[in-house]
């Protein structure tokens, strides 16, 4: 083992050596350069080595061969070791990333990148308050130097700011300093730890600012206007560098600072934290240049790290995992990103578009986001999550609150930023790719997944990592170059054999949903036999999807459940995010979602009280006062994923726009994992009461409000998917409606709603997504008469809009006994008007999908049309039989589910099945009787028709009685548009979208807010030195009262 | 051996339909003065119509409109107990469920509106848009009517309703449950395609809406089933909110006089537009059903 | 105006916490832990008269390595801007001759001034002075022929080299405390030798000689380059 | 008698300050930093001083033996000197930028670098 | 021919070209058959029975004479109580009654309607305009004998003829019927060259195809 010091001795010596060069020996310095960072990074990397693995214990390093306090000392333990390569990693990357510019700058640049690293490691390692000082002066003077490498002419004004504020800092500091030193007569960092210093008179002040000085270098909103300059005009090389090793060392000096402030110093680190974080993020919203988002961003991450480090006295041992975990996430993705930002020629977001052609690069900027967000299966993931549930053991749900707000801002605009990357226009031309800058970044991605690994194993939760159907997703990112139809059979294979080795392990509810979500699944994806090519992108989106679900429904801990919910949400995004104008749509998708999940894991983190394998089956343990709040979150969460009325507004587009295979995939299966969810959730934690009300009626409102509004709006759409979609709404609002009865048969129900509106939203979707196909249209009053033409399509449609009205004898009908036999016994009644209303409006838009796509007029341009692939037909007609065989025999299904659900309700109101008869306490249903005599009146009268009309002459489309005149076109003679316009004069007030104008206001605010609010960056380097004494100036009047602290 | 009997019931009201709705159709005439077509009439009509020589078709779903439409008619006959008390009479209602009941009336309206909507002909359409508008309105006072009937008798078998209002007159639901019976029957005037719930049909606007390339046999089906579905429906209504019928003349007077009702109304007012229709049963049928369910 | 009025009222705030601290602000009447030591300990330990010396380099001497770095650096740094962009343009204007008093003047000023230098950097663990305040004498000799004659050119070469030597026998002397001494930076590899004399205090004056070497050169190397944008 | 020294440090800083914020000229700007760095020195120094004592210099008038009882603080006093070297240092890089500005824009006005904002 | 009614070139959503001719592809191209009874006599009778007790008028008022028409659903007249009804759409309609003169751009809708009806159906002429022009007989926009152009069943003459007579006409008609003799559907169908040729004569603008469905 090398000391660590030679990391400082080597990076300095070096940087003397380079200066010894004649200036034309540019290649051996940059091999100097090279190997000094290969060196110093070896160093670290060995001890982080020794530390972690072999449990080696922290080195003291001290020089001048004295004892502190008496001369510096130095120390090196695990998180400085790690700390150090990642400092000096990042250095090395960056070396290599920059070598033209280092070339044509020459040795001087080097010497200085050099430098640079060695002063961050200086920073890290030393225990010396003043030597933190000079280490951080070096970093700062370097930093000056390092920014004139940018070809951006702009990045002199930038470096002049970052020197103006720079000078401020270090006056704070050393007038800190000296003082801190009079009052506990040492420099050692722990010696002035252990000296108490707020004790002493005076010494309160004097580490203010300090503190404020090192704070002042995390560029704390709103003191942070440099910064942002610096990362938008840099050399993205450099300003990775600045983010991750500037940011991290920075960090790790303010963590050394909070040990000699002590714990009354922490809030203050939460305040300025997490104001940092909100303010950064939301200003990222309005970003267009991607640098300058980035550095955004950087601001954000590193508030959110410091709002951690003011959490240390109750994160206890966790505090390392969280921090760094958070800390080595956003240092890999924004070294990532800003790497990522030099291959991209122009600085406007919608730019990287060109990242197009080079999945391995969309790939590779997935990780990056996923990495920041904190998505499974990465740091920030586990950190979250610990984090979470810490800080709500404690109570403190305001911070735990402010932080998912801005990581949900956070998610907003990096995930928009992916959708421009996806979906606008780029070529490219667009790219200035270059292998050393291309394998950097890969480098990067490479090591994001190493900490994904890492991280899972030291989560103590299990390792994400280690689950088979994340496997078996992650699995189809190398075969991605393989043709679709062979990922096909592969993704169908796994699906139904992942069932089948699950199904002894599944109890009867837990079959029901894995039903639907794999076997069911592959079906819908024999849609997909239909695509040609490679179709990359959709597998590993869609397995991840499916893992997400296939977990979900087997997690017992609320772990488990919580990463398998977002790993469906990201999974299902991806897939959204595949249709043609679906941009805008799945993000929408997305931030809902994301807000959703953040509140279940305020949800369970409220609830585990600190408990970190918190199991699902013990929320019905919840104490009192938190129960009904546990209970809201959760509901609040999950509902968002079935699109309650409130939250529903992201639905119809996602719904809509994805591509044909993917609609039945997110409408069919995908909903089933939010009420899923509800049904776990009520099973476990039954009725709760906040303020006298009584949550489970507050769900029947909303239920019953979903249904009608759901249905409402479906009856306005023009577009043919868009109407499913809404009716989707309506449909999860029934269900929705059941559960919430909290009754045997409302469960029963809410399960048969499970299967039914699976199958039947499936077809429906792949019906309308192949006709869709064929016409090239989904607005349906540009279709009609297809009749003939798709007969199959027509009968899958037919088929489907009788079973969804719930008309006898298919199984909508079932569905519907069964609602009225559970509202029986509900306790409370005034939501059923709005049901009963609800109800015979999914007539209105049944019959216009069917009557305006299929019957009516045929118009020109569809005459040659052909019947929907075979490939789409198919599932289709699956569905058909299977919805048969389900209206006849649909206790094959229900059964064991009904006897299982009896546990939850005592002796009360299952259903017998006798034979073919089911009866409740109310009535009885024989499925199959009735199937009989409908089919023999229906036959008979059939024939009879038939029969009578043998003879009766076809005619076709204009030979209509047309008061006596003839058809003018077929457009104008079939009647689609508008269709339902008695019933909006009458109830269209009903469907303003109250909802749509509410989320769009809140979204105006937020933009607005920051597009203002962002304006105090003028851009005046003194405007920001005065924004740094103003910050210095408002924390000393609001912390200490403007008093010296004693 | 309850298919002769279902058959007989079916003869029956559908005998009985047809000599009642002329009657009913007579009696509006005299109130307009004249003299009104003869009671046989419907029968002729029918006749005729199965008589005619030609016929065209648009379609397979236009054969299966009128089919699905009879059907409805016939199901919902036989899945109702039409007599109260008599095994011969009680059809098909081991499936006699009152849910089956309400959902099947929808069997009708949705293949109607398909094989109309077969035609292609734009007045069919805008026929169905109306008449399914009106209907969700409509419905509502009635489900919720159903509703608060189902849970005052605590059960869903329209016999065991039957059964509770048995004894005396004062049992009927009418009386112990006015508001239900109210908002029923309010709901019932516009499902019965009268005056002043009719602009479905408006004759000249839209010529006779759906039906109206509807002709010979496909029309006389569709003739049949106006004449049975009233009937068949005024079944449940009598079954649930004025006591049953214990044998076949108190049906026919039972029947008969809840038919006047819409008869009625229908003569005395003029027509709604739909979406005056709709508020309509909004503003005051939908509060009757719901103090109804509240009530209960 | 109104600017300088916030900026008034933010002074004023930062005054009161200056103020504050004033306030608080009470003498020692005792040396504090550490000066104790230093006061009882340099003697015998480093052998360096000048206890500030003492600090500076070996005690603290990290500090001064970093301190040496940022003199490097920011030359490093003007050198690598200033070199950029034109070079070696032919000089536009005529510069007036410097005065005849000046010129002589710096003939005969400049040997002493480098003679001070060494003189005080060479002395620095015993008087007060040392490689720094050495440095900048000896640039200021620098300066001084500058003024003389602005396009006078000191070899850049001959600069940076001086400044890397300097920094590598510092940092390599530095290596060498961890291989022969106590630690890192600890002067003692060689004797202490007689306290009081020029060659004691271990490698002290070594390293400040060095350190003026570097300072000089750092210095005049900061000179010329800001003198050379003199020509365009 | 301290407190002037620090005093007179404090009234550096914060006029240097108020200079470094109200000029726009780049150069001034600079020379007002370098007058609050005299300042922040000026404080170091008198933080370390002891009254009656001497400098932490060990001759013929102060025998290592007294040294405790004579001599100043010698901390502060290796602090200043370090911080006085990266003063320079800063101030020299400032200057560099300063010249570079007025090289690249023609500019040395503070206020009209606004290129990057928002 | 009007402009829709052209040959056109429409491109499919997949891009391909093909031809559509509207007349071809939007009507049926069928030509009226004729209708032999099909049943044995007796139940021949029967229908003819329940045809001439179940007469639906067609309620398309093509001239003056319309007017005379409506008292017949009046108290006074109340037609209803002879089995006869009108009905909007000529689907449902057996009689077609030409009310007084037709001109030849009612010619045109006429026809149309009369071909959409479904037989057997009747033709009444009412009044003298649809037997030999009336007092529009030099008229230029109408047609003089409605004869040449649909099987007439029956006139009622008269200028105009009063509901009574109409009643009366209607009682005569059902007496055609039900002897048989009302085969004015057969008529055209047999006849249906003639018919058209003399419909082409006076409409010069036809643009529909030959028969309407």
């Amino acid at each position: 083992m090398v000391s660590p010091i030679y990391i400082i001795a080597g990076g300095l010596g070096a940087a003397f050596l380079l200066g010894l060069l004649p200036a034309k020996w540019r290649t051996f310095a940059y091999g100097i350069t090279l190997a000094t960072l290969a060196f110093m990074s070896w160093v670290a990397g060995s001890w982080l080595y020794a530390f972690a693995v072999n449990g080696a214990l922290p080195v003291e390093i001290f020089t001048a061969g004295t004892q502190p306090p008496f001369a510096i000392n130095l120390r090196v333990g695990l998180a400085e070791a790690a700390l150090a390569l990642l400092m000096t990693l990042t250095g090395l990357h960056a070396a290599l990333y920059m070598k033209d510019t280092l070339f044509k700058q020459g040795r001087q640049a080097m010497a200085i990148l050099l430098i640079f690293i060695m002063a961050l490691c200086g920073v890290v390692f030393t225990r010396d308050l003043f030597n933190l000082f000079v280490f951080m002066e070096l970093v700062m003077i370097s930093t000056g130097g390092l920014v004139l490498l940018s070809s951006d002419q702009r990045a002199l004004g930038a470096g002049i700011k970052y020197l103006i504020v720079s000078q401020l800092i270090s006056m704070l500091m050393l007038i800190g300093i000296v003082f801190a030193y009079h009052a506990t007569g040492t420099l050692n960092i722990d010696g002035m730890a252990a000296a108490h210093i707020n004790l002493f008179k005076g010494g309160s002040l004097a580490f203010f600012l300090i503190f404020m000085a090192v704070v002042a270098e995390l560029k704390p909103f709103p003191a942070n206007g440099w910064g942002l300059d610096i990362y938008e005009s840099a050399h993205p090389a450099f300003s990775a560098l600045f983010s991750v090793a500037t940011g991290g060392a920075t960090l790790y000096a303010v963590d050394k600072l909070l040990l000699i402030g002590g714990a009354q110093w922490l809030p203050m680190a939460s305040a300025i934290g997490i104001v940092t974080f909100i303010a950064a993020n939301l200003f990222a919203l309005v970003q267009t240049n991607d640098r300058r988002l980035l550095g955004y961003s950087s601001v954000a991450q590193i508030g959110l790290i410091f709002t951690v480090m003011g959490q240390q006295d109750i994160l206890g041992e966790r505090y390392y995992f969280i921090a760094g975990g958070i800390l080595l996430a956003h240092a890999v993705a924004k070294a990532g990103l800003f790497w990522l930002s030099g291959l991209v020629k122009q600085r406007q977001l919608t730019d990287w578009a060109a990242l197009r052609s080079q999945p391995l690069l969309v790939f590779a900027f997935v990780t990056f986001i996923a990495l920041l967000v904190g998505l499974p299966p990465f740091p920030g993931f586990y950190a979250k999550w610990d984090l979470a549930h810490l800080l709500a053991a404690d109570g403190r749900l305001w911070l735990l609150g402010l932080i998912l707000f801005g990581a949900l801002l956070e998610a907003a605009y990096l995930f928009r930023w992916f959708g421009y990357i996806i979906k606008r226009e780029g070529s490219e031309a667009g790219l200035a790719l270059q292998p050393m800058k291309v394998d950097a970044t890969l480098g990067a991605v490479v090591v994001a997944w190493l900490l994904a690994y890492l991280w899972g194993q030291l989560s103590g939760h299990g390792n994400l990592l280690h689950a088979i159907p994340l496997l078996f997703a992650l699995l189809f990112l190398p075969l991605e170059w393989l043709p679709a139809k062979v990922k096909n059979i592969m993704a169908i294979a796994g699906l139904v054999g992942w069932f089948y080795l699950s199904y002894p392990s599944y109890d009867a509810f837990q079959l029901i949903f894995a039903a639907v979500m794999l076997p069911g699944g592959a079906l819908i994806l024999l849609a997909s036999f239909q695509t040609q090519q490679r179709r990359v992108g959709f597998y590993p989106a869609a397995m991840l999807m499916f893992a997400g679900l296939s977990m979900l429904i087997v997690a017992k801990g609320s772990f488990d459940f919580f990463a398998a919910w977002e790993t469906l949400t990201v999974g299902s995004y991806f897939l959204i995010l595949r249709g043609k104008h679906s941009e805008p749509h799945a993000l929408s998708y997305l931030v809902f979602s994301l807000g959703g999940a953040f509140l279940i894991l305020a949800g369970f983190a409220l609830a585990a009280q600190g408990v970190m394998d918190f199991q699902i089956a013990a929320l019905a343990q919840v104490a009192k006062p938190f129960a009904p709040w546990v209970f809201a979150l959760l509901a609040i969460g999950f509902m968002t994923k079935t699109a309650s009325v409130g939250v529903h507004i992201w639905l119809p587009g996602a719904h809509a726009e994805a591509e044909t295979d993917v609609s039945p995939m997110v409408s069919g299966i995908l909903l089933k994992a939010g009420l899923f969810g509800l049904f776990v959730l009520l099973m476990t934690m039954g009725k709760q009461q906040l303020y006298g009300v009584e949550l489970t009626h507050v769900m029947l409102w909303i239920g019953a409000i979903s249904a009608l509004v759901g249905n409402l709006l479906a009856i306005f759409q023009e577009d043919a998917k868009r109407l499913l979609a809404y009716s989707s709404v309506g449909q999860m609002g029934y269900a929705l409606f059941g559960l919430a009865l909290m009754n045997h048969l409302g469960w029963l129900m809410a399960l048969m709603f499970v299967i039914n509106h699976y199958i039947y939203k499936s077809m429906l979707f792949l019906s309308v997504g192949g006709v869709a196909k064929r016409t090239g249209t989904r607005e349906m009053y540009r279709m009609g008469g297809l009749i003939t033409l798709m007969p199959l399509s027509f009968i899958a449609t037919l088929i489907g809009i009788i079973a969804v009205s719930g008309v006898p004898p298919l199984s909508g009908f079932g569905g519907r006994w069964i609602f009225y036999n559970a509202i029986m016994t509900a306790d409370y009644r005034l939501p059923m008007v709005i049901i009963f209303l609800a109800g015979p409006i999914a007539f209105l838009y049944l019959f216009r999908l069917i009557h305006t796509v299929f019957l009516g007029q045929l118009k020109d341009e569809f005459r040659k049309i052909k019947e929907a692939p075979f490939w789409i037909i198919l599932p289709q007609m699956i569905f058909v039989a299977a919805l048969m065989v389900f209206a006849l025999v649909p206790g094959v299904a229900l059964r064991k589910v009904d006897v299982y659900l009896s546990q939850f309700f005592a002796g009360n109101g299952h259903l017998n099945w006798e034979g073919l008869t089911i009866s409740s306490d109310f009535g009885y249903w024989n499925p199959v009787a009735i199937m009989v005599i409908i089919g023999v009146i229906f036959s008979t009268l059939f024939a009879w028709l038939l029969f009578v009309n043998r003879k009766a002459q076809p005619v076709k489309q204009f030979n209509i009685v047309f008061a006596a005149e003839r058809p003018f076109r077929p457009e104008t003679t079939h009647y689609a548009w508008n269709f339902f316009a008695p019933y909006r004069k009458a109830l269209g007030f009903l469907t303003q979208p109250l909802v749509t104008r509410f989320w769009e206001a809140v979204t105006e605010l937020l933009h607005s807010a920051a597009e203002v609010l962002r304006r105090i960056y003028t851009g005046n380097g003194q405007t920001y030195a005065i924004h740094l004494l103003a910050f210095v100036v408002v924390v000393y009047l609001l912390w200490m009262g403007g008093s010296d602290g004693i | 051996m309850k298919i002769p009997w279902a058959l007989l019931t079916l003869f029956i009201v559908i005998n009985y339909g047809l000599l009642m709705t002329a009657l009913v159709q007579k009696i509006g005439a005299r109130v307009g003065r004249r003299h009104g077509i003869p009671i046989w009439q419907n029968y002729i009509d029918l006749l005729k119509n199965y008589g005619l020589r030609t016929s065209i078709t648009h379609g397979v779903m236009f054969y299966l409109g009128p089919v699905f439409r009879l059907s409805g008619g016939v199901g919902l006959l036989l899945f109702v107990p039409s007599i109260y008390g008599s095994e011969m009479f009680s059809n098909f209602s081991f499936a006699g469920d009152l849910i089956l009941a309400l959902y099947f009336v929808f069997f009708g309206t949705l293949g109607m509106a398909l094989g109309a909507a077969e035609s292609g002909h734009p007045y069919a359409a805008i026929g169905i848009t109306r008449g399914l508008s009106q209907m969700t309105a409509a419905e509502l006072p009635f489900a919720l009517a159903v509703f608060a009937v189902a849970l005052q008798y605590q059960t869903l078998s329209v016999t065991d309703i039957v059964a509770a209002q048995q004894g005396s007159i004062l049992n009927w639901t009418l009386f112990t449950n006015p508001f239900a019976v109210a908002a029923a029957m309010l709901s019932f005037l516009g499902s019965m395609m009268r005056p002043p719930f009719d602009v479905v049909l408006a004759p000249q606007e839209v010529p006779i809406g759906p039906p109206t390339e509807y002709h010979s046999s496909f029309l006389a089906l569709m003739q049949t089933n106006r004449v049975l579905f009233p009937v068949a429906k005024i079944v449940i209504y009598m079954n649930l909110f004025f006591g049953g019928a214990a044998n076949w003349p108190v049906f026919f007077l039972k029947v008969f006089l809840i038919y006047m009702v819409s008869a009625f109304v229908g003569v005395v007012f003029p027509r709604f537009r739909v979406e005056q229709s709709i508020r309509w049963f909004l503003i005051w049928a939908v509060p009757l059903g719901i103090i109804a369910v509240v009530r209960v | 105006m109104i600017r300088r009025f916030a900026v008034f009222l933010l002074l004023l705030a930062l005054g009161s916490i200056f103020v504050n601290l004033l306030m608080g602000y009470v003498p020692d009447s005792e040396l504090n832990l550490t000066a104790r030591y230093y006061a009882e300990h340099t003697a015998q330990d480093i052998g360096a008269a000048n206890i500030v010396t003492a600090i500076v380099i070996t005690y603290r001497g990290l500090d001064t390595l970093g301190e040496v770095t940022v003199l490097f650096l920011t030359a490093t740094i003007i050198g690598m801007v200033l070199s950029q962009g034109q070079k070696h343009r032919a000089l536009q204007r005529q510069l007036p001759p410097s005065g005849e008093l000046l010129t002589t003047g710096s003939r005969l000023l400049v040997p002493l001034i480098l003679l001070l230098g060494a003189y005080v950097f060479l002395n620095g663990h015993l008087t007060p002075g040392g490689g720094f305040q050495g440095g900048a004498i000896i640039a200021s000799a620098a300066l001084l022929l500058l003024l003389t004659d602005p396009l006078r050119r000191f070899s850049h070469r001959l600069i940076s080299v001086v400044e890397s030597v300097s920094g590598l026998v510092f940092v390599a002397s530095g290596v060498l405390g961890i291989l022969y001494a106590g630690g890192f930076l600890d002067s003692r590899i060689l004797s202490t030798g007689t306290f009081g004399a020029l060659f004691s205090a271990g490698v002290i004056p070594v390293i400040y000689s060095f350190v003026g070497l570097k300072v000089g050169a750092e210095f005049t190397s900061m000179l010329t380059n800001l003198a050379e944008t003199e020509q365009s | 008698m301290d407190w002037i020294a620090m005093g007179t440090g404090f009234t550096l800083i914060l006029m240097g300050l108020y200079g470094a914020l109200t000029n726009r000229n780049i150069l001034r700007i600079i020379v007002s930093f370098t007058v609050a760095d005299t300042g922040v020195n000026l404080v170091l120094v008198a933080v370390g001083y002891m009254h009656g004592r001497t400098a932490p210099i060990l001759d013929e008038a102060v025998s290592a033996a007294q040294a405790v009882t004579r001599i100043i603080d010698p901390v502060p006093q290796a602090l200043v000197l370090t911080a006085i070297v990266i003063g320079l240092g800063v101030t020299a890089l400032m200057l560099t930028y300063a010249y570079k500005l007025y090289e690249v824009k023609g500019i040395l006005d503070i206020s009209k670098c606004k290129d990057l904002k928002w | 021919m009007k402009e829709e009614l052209l040959k056109r070139m429409v491109k499919g959503p997949d891009g391909v070209e093909f031809e559509v001719e509207p007349l071809r592809d939007y009507y049926c191209e069928a030509g009226p058959t004729v209708q032999t009874p099909a049943y044995t006599a007796i139940i021949e009778k029967l229908f003819n029975w329940a045809r001439s007790e179940s007469i639906w008028i067609l309620g398309f008022g093509t001239g003056c004479g319309a007017i005379e028409m409506r008292p017949l659903m009046t108290p006074r007249f109340d037609a209803y109580r002879y089995g006869i009804q009108w009905r909007p759409t000529p689907r449902q309609a057996n009689l077609f009654v030409i009310s007084g003169y037709l001109s030849t751009k009612t010619l045109k809708r006429v026809i149309r309607s009369y071909e959409q009806m479904q037989s057997p159906k009747y033709v009444v002429g009412l009044g003298s305009c649809t037997i030999n022009g009336g007092m529009y007989w030099d008229s230029y926009n109408t047609i003089k004998r409605l004869d040449d152009y649909l099987p007439v069943d029956l006139y009622i003459a008269g200028c105009m003829p009063r509901p009574e007579a109409l009643l009366a006409g209607f009682e005569d008609l059902k007496k055609l019927i039900r002897a048989g003799k009302a085969e004015g559907a057969n008529q055209y169908a047999e006849n249906f060259e003639w018919y058209k040729a003399n419909q082409k004569s006076v409409i010069h603008d036809w643009d529909m195809p030959d028969y309407n469905w």
